[in-house]
């Protein structure tokens, strides 16, 4: 199966060969892939290299943490891409974004109002948990749609509290 | 003399005070709230009783629960920790009135060093010298506040009297944004020490916080245990501390350890304590406050001077004389803590919650974890989100350094995220390797991401790990549909994955 | 200089050699066996080289392959850990054969001492005491060693000639017993070192094992690093380990350490390496062996001394200086070894294999553990059953006592029975604290049983313990078979009880 | 539910009151009781005093390893010990004893005959493994009735390797 895998605008054209082989580009590279425990963590000996990676799962792409760095990674498989590529591409851009809470918290306060323009890294949100206030920022710029909480609430893990466009 | 000792706190501090409990032969009570009941310190303690519901103001704040529970349990000693109730002078009182001995300094010292405006009154009498900020007062309001302000100048920083742990600490740059930032501090200090006050203090710039450990004995004998470097700071709060400081001479460290002896006799000082400093780039030093408690960071003192510090606690609350003398205390080599904090270095640092499923701890030559969790245990949002401390101790800080390193990248921990990744970037970087930072270093000079500028080796071992896993999920994904044909030689993949999508 | 390390070894050890030499900024190249693709060495090391299937034979005593190996990855050194090619001069040989520097003594050093007949004939000359036994011969008959046994006197032991860790070794008190004991042993050993050889000491009873660290490097330089308390053994394995012993003074400390010394000299030794003495009720000793390899229970002199012991072998082999002279060891303190086996304590000490499924490792001050495995990890039968090394240090040998006590509690491991309660039972005798034990105590007047002495207190715990699980079991049952009318205060523990029995 | 509870011929009446309540002989007492982690690994809190344990389930008893010490224990509701006691005891003490081998390894003697009188704790079969050496012992008295291994075999985990009747 060839696959084109993508980190921060850089591709890389891999082909899974059989359970001990891949190819990057046309270089032949023999890999050992171990999934340690039943857990996110793999164990990789490629070219008789050692590494060690949390490999996570993300709404859209997979998040490797190695050696204290994290890549967020897209893996498609060739027919995605070319598909993605004849649609026109830029799809996933648009759409609304939901802001959920990343923990149970209590918002302490809403810097923005319904309708307002936002720029990305804007503070949306500010909720306390352990202890601490934490700024929920925006990951894009957009217009601010609905707020669904209020000041003074106690919020659920992975609530939404309020959407952008 | 004591022999039962009631440890009022829980984590990774409550473990360490019912360890050294036990290696000194005296039995030891837990209390927890409904969040803790599988938490290490319940199951190490000999015996454990419930305070009630998970935050904290109902279960590890209910001064009057715990003195009920001690008395019922027949702990004749109660040892505080760090947070919670280490700090109030009430509840050492309590504690007394209840022949209780409480394993820190006397009420009246806590209630001296606790209320931050009295004691920077109290040091400036016994010549030591502290921050310019606002003196002599206690209960001042938001009017008398910015009033004073300008006359501080700015920038400066909003404090909680009540103090510590940066909890109720603002920074303001300007009387316009003052009101607001006034507002937030009081609320969370409110939160964190049921106690709204604040005061100011001018914010000296390119400053180091250094911190000198003290213990005090009931004989009159005080000595200092060298400093510690805390400089490593976000919004601050610490992320890592050493010792020695790469910035002072022995010198200064004479000068400034003698100041810090002076300030702690200045309230009658008995048990171990904190004095921090801060110290400018021209190596002035100024008093900043005193922890009238054991500090989260000690191990990295533990480990250069060989004294068992809350052991030494439990000896001087017991009448004992101090087991060394200012002369017998020696430092050798260095250590470096990293806190392990339950948060996301890759998104703003916000806390992660949940169940840990997995967990590797470094061990082996000159590591020492202190951790309170262990794989099955749920970090909840209740508490601080410190999870572990790991200590090192190297000949040389270069060493120390090394170490530290092996041992972040051996540790695993599954199921919540941690900053190591922090720590990881941290260790790396030539800023501090060379002992080139400050206070702001942190927030200002140092980013996760241009640490990680990709080197084209890792990414693409980066992008073949992701493609794997993805082609993995992809085959296994088929094979659980038409679970009959499971080609033999997946059959323990499938089994995972199935476990893990459960 | 070189400046990458294969290590030939696995488990613990491995891991030990990979964390030094990480710590000195070498490059690390791991081997495993087919068995070991998951284990921890594999996963810390920067490359990782395939050896082939489970058994030591095909894998880890496959000098050629590695060596092989290692001009592949380019490893210019080789460090061999203990047990498997630890010592074997042909291997040394072979490394120096192919410029890869080994990091051990000179093959001639190995061979010398690793001869038992030859190493006796080699320190007797430089004026050692020794125990009786077969002198000046390599190869005997059992009809020769029938003949000469009865000259010895009995009891005594068969070792093996290749010997270490106390594989291929018998004890025969009687001449009629003799024959099958020696093929026994010399199986045995054929099967552990490739060498059924074997030779014929005196058992001197009432005796205690008690052996030097010594280290020395190429410029002529031999020190000792005190002495290290090996008399807890079961079946002549080593199980616990202390410095300094309770038995010697520093007079007899003197007086040994010198001897020990004379006899590394005798072989021109370099690196690291252990004297073993037998010490009688009378305080006579006698030179037993050299182990001319790094030891299992290095750690212990370790804690005491401060020295890196894995470091200063890595710097001796690359031609450096020793970093300390005699006179600058100090000894501080008193340390313990605890080795964790994966055997019953209850059930005649029966190795115990499978997968660990939880596991949680003592930590804070004074606790070192030095381990291979980790939640997930496979034991398998194909290897020593020692899956860790717990470690604790104190400022006296009751304090360490006391550290040991709570650590053993606090480790747990699932998924395979430990000796760990032998441990707890051993810390808990009086006759251990009080330091009168010799080799023959754990097998002769120590018994799990007798320890386990009911009190009434302990026992009603465990009855309603058993007594708790087995209704929740019932109970449990109950509801799995009517799955949907589970009651909401019981789905949790329904779900892991359903876990548990997948 | 009431318990007949017996370790080493000790018998305690447990009765299971409710989720925090044991009632032992016609003493009331609290308990709070925690399976940790999913693991075999409990913590019991009696009366503040808290202990852990692992508990082990056997064929015909549970094992309690608690502070280094194990306990084997019998559990039985009242109904089951009265059926027993109907049907004259000792049941279970009769019947054949299959000797199973602990872990893999490699038979290197049998020092027993079929047809053998043996006693309780006399060596049955050595097997190596993990390079010992490992003597299997009688666990009571009894004759070797069918040996199904010989010397130089490799067995699997719970092989049957002989049977005492």
């Amino acid at each position: 199966m060839k696959y084109v895998t993508t980190i921060e605008g850089k591709e890389f054209e891999i082909e899974v060969v059989d359970d001990h082989h891949v190819r990057v580009g046309d270089r032949l590279v023999a890999v050992d892939f171990e999934w340690v425990s039943g857990q996110p963590v793999f164990s990789l000996i490629l070219d008789g290299r050692s590494f060690e990676s949390y490999v996570y799962q993300g709404d859209e792409d997979w998040q490797v943490l190695l050696r204290g760095h994290l890549y967020q990674v897209q893996v498609e498989d060739e027919r995605e891409k070319r598909l993605k590529a004849a649609a026109g591409g830029g799809v996933a851009e648009g759409g609304e974004f939901h802001l959920k809470a990343p923990m149970p918290g209590l918002v302490v306060a809403i810097p923005v109002e319904e309708g307002q323009e936002v720029k990305k890294g804007e503070v949306l949100v500010i909720l306390e948990s352990m202890k601490m206030q934490n700024e929920l920022k925006a990951p894009r710029d957009g217009k601010v749609d609905r707020i669904r909480v209020k000041a003074g609430e106690s919020v659920e893990q992975k609530q939404t509290l309020l959407s952008v466009q | 003399m004591f022999k039962k000792v009631l440890v009022a706190n829980r984590g990774e501090i409550a473990v360490r005070i019912i360890r050294a409990c036990r290696e000194l032969g005296l039995e030891t009570v837990a209390v927890f709230s409904e969040a803790d009941r599988n938490a290490l310190h319940v199951r190490y303690a000999d015996e454990a009783y419930l305070l009630g519901p998970a935050p904290s103001r109902e279960s590890y704040l209910r001064a009057d629960k715990i003195i009920d529970i001690a008395k019922k349990a027949g702990a004749d000693a109660i040892h505080p920790g760090y947070g919670f109730l280490a700090e109030r002078d009430d509840f050492a009182e309590e504690c007394a009135n209840h022949k209780i001995a409480f394993i820190g300094p006397k009420p009246s010292s806590i209630a001296a060093m606790g209320d931050k405006a009295e004691a920077r009154a109290t040091v400036i009498k016994a010549g030591v010298p502290v921050v310019p900020g606002t003196e002599d007062v206690g209960n001042m309001t938001d009017d008398d506040l910015l009033r004073i302000a300008p006359k501080i100048g700015f920038p400066l920083l909003i404090k909680a009297t009540a103090g510590g742990g940066g909890k109720g600490m603002r920074e303001v740059s300007s009387l316009e944004e003052m009101p607001a930032l006034l507002e937030s501090a009081r609320r969370e200090a409110e939160s964190a020490f049921g106690d709204g006050n604040v005061y100011l203090e001018k914010l000296v710039e390119g400053a180091r916080h250094i911190e000198f450990q003290i213990i005090a004995d009931s004989h009159g004998n005080v000595i200092h245990l060298g400093e510690r470097e805390c400089s490593i700071q976000r919004r601050h709060q610490k992320l890592v501390e050493e010792s020695p400081s790469p910035f002072l001479d022995d010198e200064l460290r004479q000068k400034m350890g003698s100041v810090a002896v002076k300030a702690a006799q200045a309230v009658d000082y008995i048990n171990a304590g904190t004095i921090e400093f801060l110290v400018d780039k021209d190596r002035n030093f100024y008093f900043l406050e005193m922890n009238t408690r054991l500090q989260v960071e000690h191990p990295v003192t533990e480990l250069v001077t060989g004294i068992d510090i809350v052991a030494e606690q439990l000896r001087i609350a017991r009448g004992r004389q101090l087991s060394y003398t200012q002369e017998q205390v020696q430092f050798n080599g260095h250590a470096i803590e990293c806190r392990v904090n339950a948060e996301d270095p890759f998104n703003n640092f916000i806390p992660s919650t949940g169940r840990i499923t997995h967990s590797i701890i470094p061990t082996g030559p000159g590591v020492r974890v202190d951790t309170g969790v262990y794989p099955g245990f749920e970090i909840t949002p209740y508490y601080d989100p410190m999870i572990a401390k790991l200590i090192v101790w190297g000949e040389t800080r270069a060493q120390a350094i090394l170490r530290m390193r092996r041992a972040l990248e051996e540790y695993k921990i599954v199921g919540v995220r941690t900053n190591i990744p922090f720590h990881q970037t941290l260790m790396d970087s030539h800023r501090f390797m060379g002992g080139q930072f400050d206070t702001r270093f942190v927030e200002e000079r140092f980013s996760m991401e241009a640490a990680s500028e990709l080197t084209d080796k890792e990414a693409e071992i980066a992008a073949i790990l992701a493609t794997l896993v993805a082609h993995k999920q992809t085959e296994l994904s088929a094979q659980i549909v038409r679970k009959n044909e499971r080609d033999a030689s997946n059959w323990k993949w499938v089994g995972r994955w199935e476990r893990m999508h459960r």
